[in-house]
């Protein structure tokens, strides 16, 4: 794979203009996701109504890889319902790692798609998936509650 | 290195001779890849990662074989001619070694896996058994965690302070900032002689002269002078120097430390067991000779045998003569990064104060996709922290890109790095 | 390994498959020797050494070499194809040595640089964290000094008492002696699972389950049992166990420790610096993750790629084939050597008990003395304490000859020996 | 070399008949020599009378190198003086080491000089020392009382 196609038009255009990137007044949810490799951060922000996703944000600093893909996914998943959420993110985890690789499946993540090729690139899978590991542990351990659980 | 100090806030002895034979080096030309199967084999790559760990040459991964192939079998206490030939073997290169830094005994050459394990062999040996609560341990902001964290370590369990000398904007330390930090109460005093982010030298003899009069011990890091520079541990005057094989064109997994004997022999050993006994009762143990105390356990020997060989190869080329051509090429690396605009260069101004690596940023670019897009030029840099956290966060960045050279690289490395940098600001910000 | 013992009292598992293979091994016949280059050039010598160090096969040699390269860059951080190559290549051998020895994660395996270094990181970094005056740390006499000298150093800064489990004549460790030493008090307790000069097989199952009653971990010494037999770390039930590559027919400078999870996570890191860390500031350091925390500073990325190599070339010939092989040739050793008048034999009579290793002493003639002559006839043998002195001092012995053998070992090699020791005795007590 | 010259007849003799091998009653001079890389030790007893020596033994126990070596070294060191002894103790040790190998010179060393082939032998060298080095030692220490001035 050539790398360039990673670092597409569209990917730049997430990273130059994010428009999720920014603080949320009083979020529901909040957690700080960190990429142990290179210390990088995202934190992502939510908030849920009746088990919907209503508005979600993220801050912190890394690079284009983990900020344009943390802002593909809070485009995707606004308006999903926390489960959708979840699926989303599993399905994505499972397309950078090369677990699934069928583009019919893969269609569901819309603009998200365009990463596949990340999984050949072992030292960006982290960056990518920087911002769905936040969302799902804020799912996990928050909204579902399995930590207090 | 019998030059005096040229400029003595910089610290870099013998600069003029580097720059008058740097001149004359011919960087567009180079005898030397073919030496090294890797960047024979692969000529489209633009190796600049040296002092993450360099390429080896031919002759030493032959002569690591040849030892597997002709003598292999454990070194110490064998009475067949295998085993008489491979303790001979090592025998000499701790010998080539010890004629390498100017160490007076070959028995106070210590092998060890990597400069890493050479300095916590300081830090809990000498460190452990010297340090008071009270005492300091001196060290500057810039260097490598190696050199960092043993002291951290032993501090916490001794008591002592850990004291940070701080350089200027550009990497150089202050004769007020060396004789400020290091006072009555150092005890130690550990630093890289090259910094392996600023490239800069520091003034280890001036250091060391501070050290002493203080009654301190001084210990250099060398892992990134070594390999680019004599190294003379007499007229740099320390007790102590620790530099790795595998940046200076051996095998991975060998490393040096010398010390002086007086200091050796009263440091206990790190590790225990086979090889480094007198005798062993069913209570106690009496410690070897000097240096096997130190070597625990059957060691690398082809390694041991690849260094040698490594050291041949350098003699063979002559120090002089590599260390004015890298001075060549990282002053040719560093002009043309400065002309750059996007760039921002960390370290000296003067790319003439550069040793072999050069840090820098692209303005706005995280350093992971700046290496991940050069990548796709072929070009190898490192992005990150340089295991020099505290360094960074002095610098105010989370992390750097950063090229580093040795003799084998040429102009045209260079160039594709610089073309390379362009077309990183090209996916980024559209073409100029 | 999951037959279940035979003789509880030899402690010797899987005997009965072991003696039925051996039978139908032709020790006569050997398709090994051609891959080891050494052994290929000097069809001459009788290789009865390696106990001490393995042959390495080409096939090992190869991947090192090719390592270099190919592949060559610092592995871990790098972004470039090459170093990502590396890091992938590093890991595929953690996996392989996971399962070489049935343990349940890669991250759960230690590179070192032998097996004497994972011996003391246990014993520093658990004994040295877990001791209390008045505990106990259990061993047996026969331990090699890199099993002995580490737990009586933690135990002489702890105040815990070192103790000792005396085996038979023979060798064997009685299951009243294993109950007797193994008390409330054990905090540790570390065996080898093969003896280096007995030859045993120590009951570590039995040993281990007695250690796990009285709240005690247990800890597995397989520097002789991994190169000679099937490890299955859940069947032992150990909470440790360490090995070296170099007796396994890997390069040297690498060795191997697996530990239980949660014991190396509670296990303070041994060496520190770079690579081994999640984050340093000026006064604190947070480690990485396992098992990185321990690997600090550049590994021999080559010598653990050549390690995976060894795995797979036993892989490829079979643990169980192998395992028959060297058993019948050991026996082959045991009974020819018994057959000489003027040879007495150490460790178990029944020459089936025998792992690898056969120690024995040529009567009146100084085991050095013995392996000189021998040399002269090309065998290549080892005199001496073995790194063993406190069994030596036990068995009323200043020093011993040793032979060993490996799967690349044939009949021919031990007619050499037997013939040497006649010459032996011819030099000093004229012809028979 | 081959290394059954080392294991000469008159070695062996030597080896198995150590005329010099006892305990001496009240010996002027006494000192234990180890061999490091063996473990093996030679106890040497010396009576000097006038400057000669006049009566040497051995205990201890090693190699037949070192037992033979010490045993020759005895019988050549009897009735010389203590100067005369040192020197042939340096010579020895010069002609182990390689360092002298003219056989005019090393015809001093009478018996001993047969010894000279295990200069090709490193791993032996120790042994054939242990004994010289011993004597060496009591006279520097003892003797001419280096130690004590
Ligand atoms: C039983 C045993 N344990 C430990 C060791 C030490 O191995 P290494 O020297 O590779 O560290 C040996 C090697 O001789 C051994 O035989
Ligand atoms: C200045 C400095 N010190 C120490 C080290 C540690 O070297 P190693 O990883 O070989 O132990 C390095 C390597 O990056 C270095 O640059
Ligand atoms: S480099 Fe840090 S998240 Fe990508
Ligand atoms: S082997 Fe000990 S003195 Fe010769």
């Amino acid at each position: 794979m050539a790398i360039n196609n990673i670092y597409s038009a569209a990917l730049m255009e997430h990273n130059a203009h994010p428009d999720y990137k920014y603080q949320m007044d009083n979020p529901d949810y909040q957690h700080e996701g960190v990429n142990p490799s290179c210390g990088d951060d995202i934190v992502l922000s939510m908030d849920v109504e009746d088990g919907v996703i209503k508005e979600i944000a993220f801050t912190g600093s890394g690079c284009a890889v983990s900020q344009s893909s943390t802002d593909i996914m809070s485009d995707l998943l606004t308006d999903k319902t926390v489960d959708e959420a979840y699926d989303l993110c599993s399905l994505f985890l499972k397309m950078i790692r090369g677990e699934v690789t069928d583009d019919k499946v893969l269609a569901k993540l819309g603009e998200a798609a365009q990463l596949k090729d990340i999984s050949h690139m072992p030292a960006r899978v982290k960056c990518a998936e920087l911002g769905w590991r936040t969302c799902m542990t804020i799912i996990d351990d928050q909204i579902r509650g399995k930590k207090t659980a | 290195m019998t030059t005096e100090f040229v400029t003595p806030t910089t610290g870099a002895s013998n600069t003029s001779t580097r720059d008058m034979l740097s001149k004359v080096i011919d960087i567009e030309g180079n005898p030397y890849k073919r030496d090294f199967p890797l960047l024979a084999n692969n000529p489209q790559i633009s190796f600049l990662d040296s002092a993450a760990t360099a390429q080896r040459p031919k002759s030493v991964l032959d002569a690591q074989r040849d030892f597997y192939e002709r003598l292999n079998s454990n070194p110490l206490r064998g009475l067949y001619k295998l085993s008489v030939e491979a303790t001979a073997a090592v025998d000499e290169v701790r010998e080539k070694v010890a004629k390498f830094i100017n160490a007076d005994s070959p028995d106070d050459i210590v092998f060890t896996r990597n400069a890493t394990e050479s300095l916590n062999l300081m830090a809990k040996s000498l460190g452990g058994s010297i340090l008071k609560p009270g005492d300091e341990v001196v060290i500057t902001i810039m260097e490598h965690h190696s050199n960092l964290i043993p002291w951290q370590q032993v501090c916490r369990q001794t008591g002592a302070k850990l004291v940070y000398m701080y350089p200027d904007k550009e990497g150089f330390l202050s004769d007020e900032e060396i004789e400020t930090k290091i006072g009555p109460k150092a005890k130690i005093v550990s630093v890289a002689q090259v910094s392996n982010v600023l490239g800069v030298e520091n003034p280890v003899k001036k250091i060391g002269e501070r050290a002493h009069q203080q009654g301190a011990y001084f210990i250099v890091d060398g892992a990134q002078s070594a390999p680019h520079m004599h190294v003379d541990v007499k007229d740099i005057g320390c007790d102590a120097f620790a530099f790795s094989g595998h940046k200076m064109f051996s095998p991975m997994g060998i490393g040096v430390l010398w010390a002086r004997k007086n200091i050796l022999e009263k440091m206990p050993p790190m590790l225990t067991g086979g090889e480094m006994i007198e005798s062993v009762t069913e209570d106690d143990a009496v410690w070897a000779e000097l240096p096997h105390k130190f070597e625990a356990g059957t060691q690398d020997a082809a390694g041991i045998v690849g260094l040698g060989a490594a050291v041949d190869y350098i003699n063979s080329i002559g120090m002089d003569r590599m260390e004015a051509r890298e001075h060549a090429l990282v002053k040719y690396l560093a002009e043309q990064l400065s002309q750059l605009d996007f760039v921002r260069i960390f370290g000296p101004k003067d790319p003439a104060q550069h040793t072999a690596v050069v840090a820098f940023n692209v303005c706005g670019i995280h350093p992971h996709d700046v290496a991940s897009i050069l990548d796709a030029s072929d070009v190898c840099i490192r992005a990150g922290h340089h295991c020099a956290m505290p360094l960074m966060t002095w610098m105010g960045v989370h992390s750097t890109c950063r090229a580093s050279v040795a003799m084998y690289n040429d102009k045209k490395d260079i160039d594709q790095l610089i073309s390379g940098l362009k077309k990183v600001w090209a996916v980024f910000n559209g073409d100029k």
